[in-house]
């Protein structure tokens, strides 16, 4: 099948279509992508220090991140993956929990009440279903909730991936799939993930809308998420989004993509970064400056620190924790063991 | 009070666990049909399509989309058809549904329960004879509960949905039908964890649960008539174990037979041998023997009396310990 | 999307197509649906008398059952289902094993050597992937081989279709993906199996042709298949084929479909018979009259009838041979187990 | 020979295995990058991506395509990337590897390896710290083998590759790269089945496997200096277990101690204590003990000591057996 790709906002940063939000909100959003870049720099360095376990930077798919959450309401469901950290944290979930998750404390997936982001998911494939479960009780309920679940394109060949769609178009739930084909799972190329020319090729599978769009222009994904969002509001059922983008990093802090794949690709890559593509726009609109581009810069800045200071603070879960939380009430067996670690270690 | 098989019993607690808005039945063929066993008959009629779902034919998405109803605070109640069809849910079962509490430190639970249909006895195909409880006993986070009669069924049920964590409920295939008793009309829970004796003996304990608890009713008789009394402890609950009624027991009689249908090797006897041989072990006045399946594909229909426990072998394995 | 179904035979049994084969092998297949029907019916029959295991009939899919291997080799892979007796049959599977397999013996699943049809799948979903496996080795082994899988509508929504067919795409896999849409899974209507309009809307989004085609119309089916095995065979990979038929009978013999579909429905279907509508094609080019049915009739019945008297008069597997088939060489912890039974029962 | 550390040696068999053609690897990542614990590196190089694969995203679409690769002849080796990435592979493993020899009375056998690194140490994320061998072990039709030590690990994985039927093969991830040991050049085959006595003992047998080994040892080594002279099994095998040598050993320490890191309930552990508890009885001086994780998810980098056992639990342990 022949799919469009919506693009918005070309790759020098002016308009090739209808803007889906104001200036203003342009200049927000830009603001998060900045914070989630800096966030995840950051990550990248501590981890070099031995201070976080491995992490999985975004750097590239900010547009994809901030953009797909950007239409959602306060408590609307996201459930999202581990390299998902500015999505998360721009729907709510605060950074300090995503910092606590990295540097391996189970207290990381403590999201606040009344945010319902839930802690991200470290299977591949698993956890898109979960979206159309807390959609489905959404629906039932009336709520007016919507789910979005954000997935990678590795993602899309488990089989749980499948059952997802499945259920979503035969329930009808107000759930949104927003798939970051960022080109790569690990180290397999899109390609040889699927024989389909596109992911979006499989929505009609579902008997569900498909839209693709240039993941990189955050414009064109504030478009898609908003008009899928509001079609699963409206009770149009579900959507499948295919943004195409690109991870300009590793896959983690574990991996060395050198193996296989040139450093020509990524350089081509970093030219369409999604971050520089907003700040031409707002510039051309007269709504850039490099004061204020400084105090975003400052305020980034501030709120990676304070969240890393708050969580590095934090007493590890002792011994006697680690049991607490596997039920409401710890059962005898739990007991049991929480003496025997007590009396022979 | 009226007489009821272990399925009329089952389809009672959930007809009443129902007129809970919350709660929801999912699962291939519960609404129209009233599933394959007939526990879910009738509710979709009661209850509407949308409380009593006929869902696709997919396992790992029934549990999932459950987990997801369960965090967003439904009560789902998921049937898988048989145990041999639970396994495409296990990652969902092992790696989400058991663990989202802890990975969310109590943010996040899935109270949903799964209804497992399970064991052999009935001829019926391959994958239809499964009783491989042992691979979700061993799961941290998951309860296991298995009811062998009616009465304990129905309240087993209601205290698995009341629960605030997630219940693997296993419903023994041949007992759906096998034997009727009173069960109370109103609604009661069966406490979760706690074993009960059905027969105090002074010579032997047998352990069992679920199914094998007919053949082991049987061999306490036959072993009373060859001067043999057993204590007949019916688990009820396999996760949390009631290790201190087991131990209770064993002190006492000094002589421990367990007794299941799974396969022999690391199965769930197993695991009670080992409190037995920890906790116990200067009461014991004979080994621990284990009457199980057999480390095989339970086989069809033909050859099936080869696998499943008899009386037989209950009795002689029991009559050996006392020889010990 | 729309697609076009295939259909070569009206239900008038007029060509309003290009037959595939002759007339000679139209009748050759003809006389085999006969005999499938023969076995079905005695099948059902000797459920009730207490002779079989639950039984599923296959009653109206006998054209998309000998259609579907009617293009294969001698060697070719067969991967299918409970319901595909049939299709395993012709395919070279004994009828004694298939009901010995419906006695409740493992010697029914003892496929002659030379014969590469499968067991049949009890499980839904699982086996297609199977057919992926057999045929990627045909293709390392450049052995000319090709696999067919069947499967019903129900299977469709397993994860592990999905990851059947993904693979089967990627990898290039001589594989035919023989799907009978029956329009029910035990209870579920196939509209609430899936929210797309047809199955074959899947195939795209795995980069595979797809072919929609009447399944109670014999010469659509074997022409669909010929052209799938065929591209397949050429090294052009795997096909997906969605086969449109009815069961008329329950969903097994311990299924009551009163509870879930009405006789309107199935009357309907009744009158569609693909044995009747392939009677008329011959009878319209002289080549059906009723001696020749009669002969047909008799010899159906007699292999049928050899094949359950072969089947009976086989001694059940002993407490010894339950263990002689789980390894190449019986382990200690078996041989042990082996002598418990001996002794304590 | 030369020194080499766990990952060597199972890549030298790998590579050796290769030379058939008939085998073939596959699995996420394993060919251009080799593995994310770079087992399979270089083999693509060598051997080429159609005997080397790199598949989708998919682990029961990688054991049902090796299912189907094994029975049509040829020998996959599959690799799933971490033990908690198995569980979406359970049905095929359980439903259809394990059972296909059996289903076709030896018409059809599916002899492939599927090969796992699983247990913790290593301070990694959610599910890669997974130590759930039981759900393997209790499977009828599968052999189950975990290698604690370079030498083993090549034998062994030779061994398996070279069996007729289905093996798991447990990577203990944190032995990968723990310890280098001169391993043999040449190809050779370590007996599936066979346990190994690493120090012969008089007051207690230490029974375990993979990576808790190390601090098996080093408990044998601390019990030493306290007078107490322990006798160290590594089982090397699960399923078939060579339960001769457990028993030989009990028979003449009297004590014992089965230590995994694996949960506690329906652990491994359970087994070895029920077959000591079956058959050495009479020779038994105290409680069998067992050394277990904990039935909780395995705790995330900065709790995980509190979980996996370490070496004062294993002496402490074992010291307790010696006052018993
Ligand atoms: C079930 C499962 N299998 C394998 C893995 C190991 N793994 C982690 S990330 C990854 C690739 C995922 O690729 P994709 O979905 O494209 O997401 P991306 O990492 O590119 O964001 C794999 C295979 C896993 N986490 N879960
Ligand atoms: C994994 C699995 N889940 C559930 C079942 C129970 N079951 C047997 S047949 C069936 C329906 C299958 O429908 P379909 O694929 O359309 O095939 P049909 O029976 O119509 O030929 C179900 C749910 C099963 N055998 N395997
Ligand atoms: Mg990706
Ligand atoms: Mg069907």
């Amino acid at each position: 099948m022949q799919h469009e790709t919506l693009q918005i906002l070309s790759e020098g940063g002016t308009l090739v279509g209808e803007p889906p939000i104001t200036i203003q909100r342009t200049r927000e959003l830009y603001e998060a992508m900045v914070i989630g870049r800096v966030y995840d720099r950051k990550c990248t360095a501590m981890q070099k220090q031995g201070r976080l376990a491995t992490y999985a930077p975004f750097e590239g798919q900010e547009a994809c991140q901030i953009g797909a959450v950007a239409p959602l309401n306060n408590d609307d469901w996201v459930v999202a993956t581990y390299r998902d950290a500015a999505a998360m944290w721009f729907a709510g979930y605060p950074m300090v929990n995503l910092i606590l998750g990295r540097t391996g404390d189970e207290r990381g997936g403590n999201t606040p009440d009344g945010i319902n982001v839930l802690p991200p998911s470290i299977t591949v494939g698993g956890h898109m279903i979960h979206a159309v479960g807390t959609a489905w009780a959404d629906k039932l309920q009336s709520s007016g909730r919507v789910s979005l679940t954000m997935f990678g394109d590795g993602a899309t060949s488990e089989g749980d991936f499948h059952e997802a769609m499945n259920f979503a178009g035969v329930f009808a739930t107000p759930t949104v799939f927003f798939c970051q084909n960022n080109g790569w799972a690990i180290s397999l190329p899109f390609e040889r993930q699927t024989a389909a020319a596109s992911l979006v090729d499989k929505a009609v599978g579902y008997g569900m809308p498909g839209i693709k769009v240039d993941g990189n222009d955050l414009l064109a994904v504030v478009s898609a998420t908003t008009q899928a969002v509001d079609a699963a509001r409206a009770g149009e059922g579900p959507t499948f989004i295919e943004a195409m983008t690109y991870r300009v990093g590793p896959h983690t802090t574990a991996d060395d993509p050198g193996r296989y794949r040139t450093e020509d690709l990524t350089t081509t890559w970093r030219d369409r970064d999604p971050i520089d593509r907003v700040r031409r726009y707002l510039e051309g609109n007269d709504a850039w400056d490099a004061t204020w581009e400084n105090d975003v810069a400052d305020t980034a800045s501030a709120k990676v620190e304070d969240a890393v200071a708050e969580a590095e603070a934090l007493e590890p879960l002792s011994g006697k924790e680690i049991f607490s939380a596997m039920f409401a009430q710890p059962t005898q067996p739990l007991i049991d063991q929480q003496g025997m670690l007590a009396r022979d270690s | 009070m009226a007489e009821r098989t272990m399925a009329q019993a089952l389809n009672a607690a959930l007809a009443e666990a129902l007129e809970d808005p919350s709660v929801m039945l999912l699962g291939e063929d519960v609404g129209t049909t009233g599933g394959v066993f007939r526990v879910t008959d009738g509710l979709q009629k009661r209850f509407g399509s949308d409380r009593v779902v006929d869902t696709p034919v997919a396992e790992s998405g029934i549990v999932g989309a459950a987990f997801g109803l369960a965090v967003a605070g439904m009560k789902p109640i998921a049937e898988m058809q048989f145990m041999g069809f639970s396994y495409p849910a296990y990652d969902q079962i092992v790696n989400h549904v058991s663990r989202i509490r802890n990975r969310s430190r109590h943010r996040f639970t899935a109270p949903l329960v799964i209804r497992i249909p399970y064991g052999g006895g009935i001829g019926a195909a391959e994958h239809h004879s499964e009783s491989l409880e042992a691979i979700y006993a061993h799961v941290p986070g998951l309860k296991v509960v298995v009811p062998s009669r009616p009465i304990d069924a129905k309240g087993l049920l209601t205290a698995a949905i009341a629960d605030p964590d997630p219940v693997i409920f296993l419903e023994p295939i041949r007992a759906y039908r096998a034997v009727k008793e009173e069960v109370p009309d109103e609604v009661y829970e069966t406490p979760i964890g706690v074993a009960s004796i059905e027969r105090v003996g002074s010579d032997v304990t047998l352990i069992a649960y679920g199914a094998m608890m007919k053949e082991t009713r049987q061999a306490a008789e036959l072993l009373a008539a060859n001067g043999v009394d057993a204590e007949v402890i019916d688990l009820r609950t396999l996760v949390p174990l009631d290790t201190e009624t087991i131990l209770a027991s064993v002190e006492h009689t000094g002589r421990v037979v367990a007794i299941h249908e799974a396969p022999r090797t690391a199965g769930f006897g197993a695991e009670i041998a080992a409190v037995v041989a920890e906790k116990a072990l200067y009461s014991l006045k004979s080994p621990i023997a284990r009457v199980t399946g057999w480390d095989i594909v339970v086989p069809l229909r033909r050859a099936e009396k080869h696998y499943t426990p008899g009386v037989d072998r209950i009795v002689n394995v029991a009559m050996r310990t006392m020889e010990a």
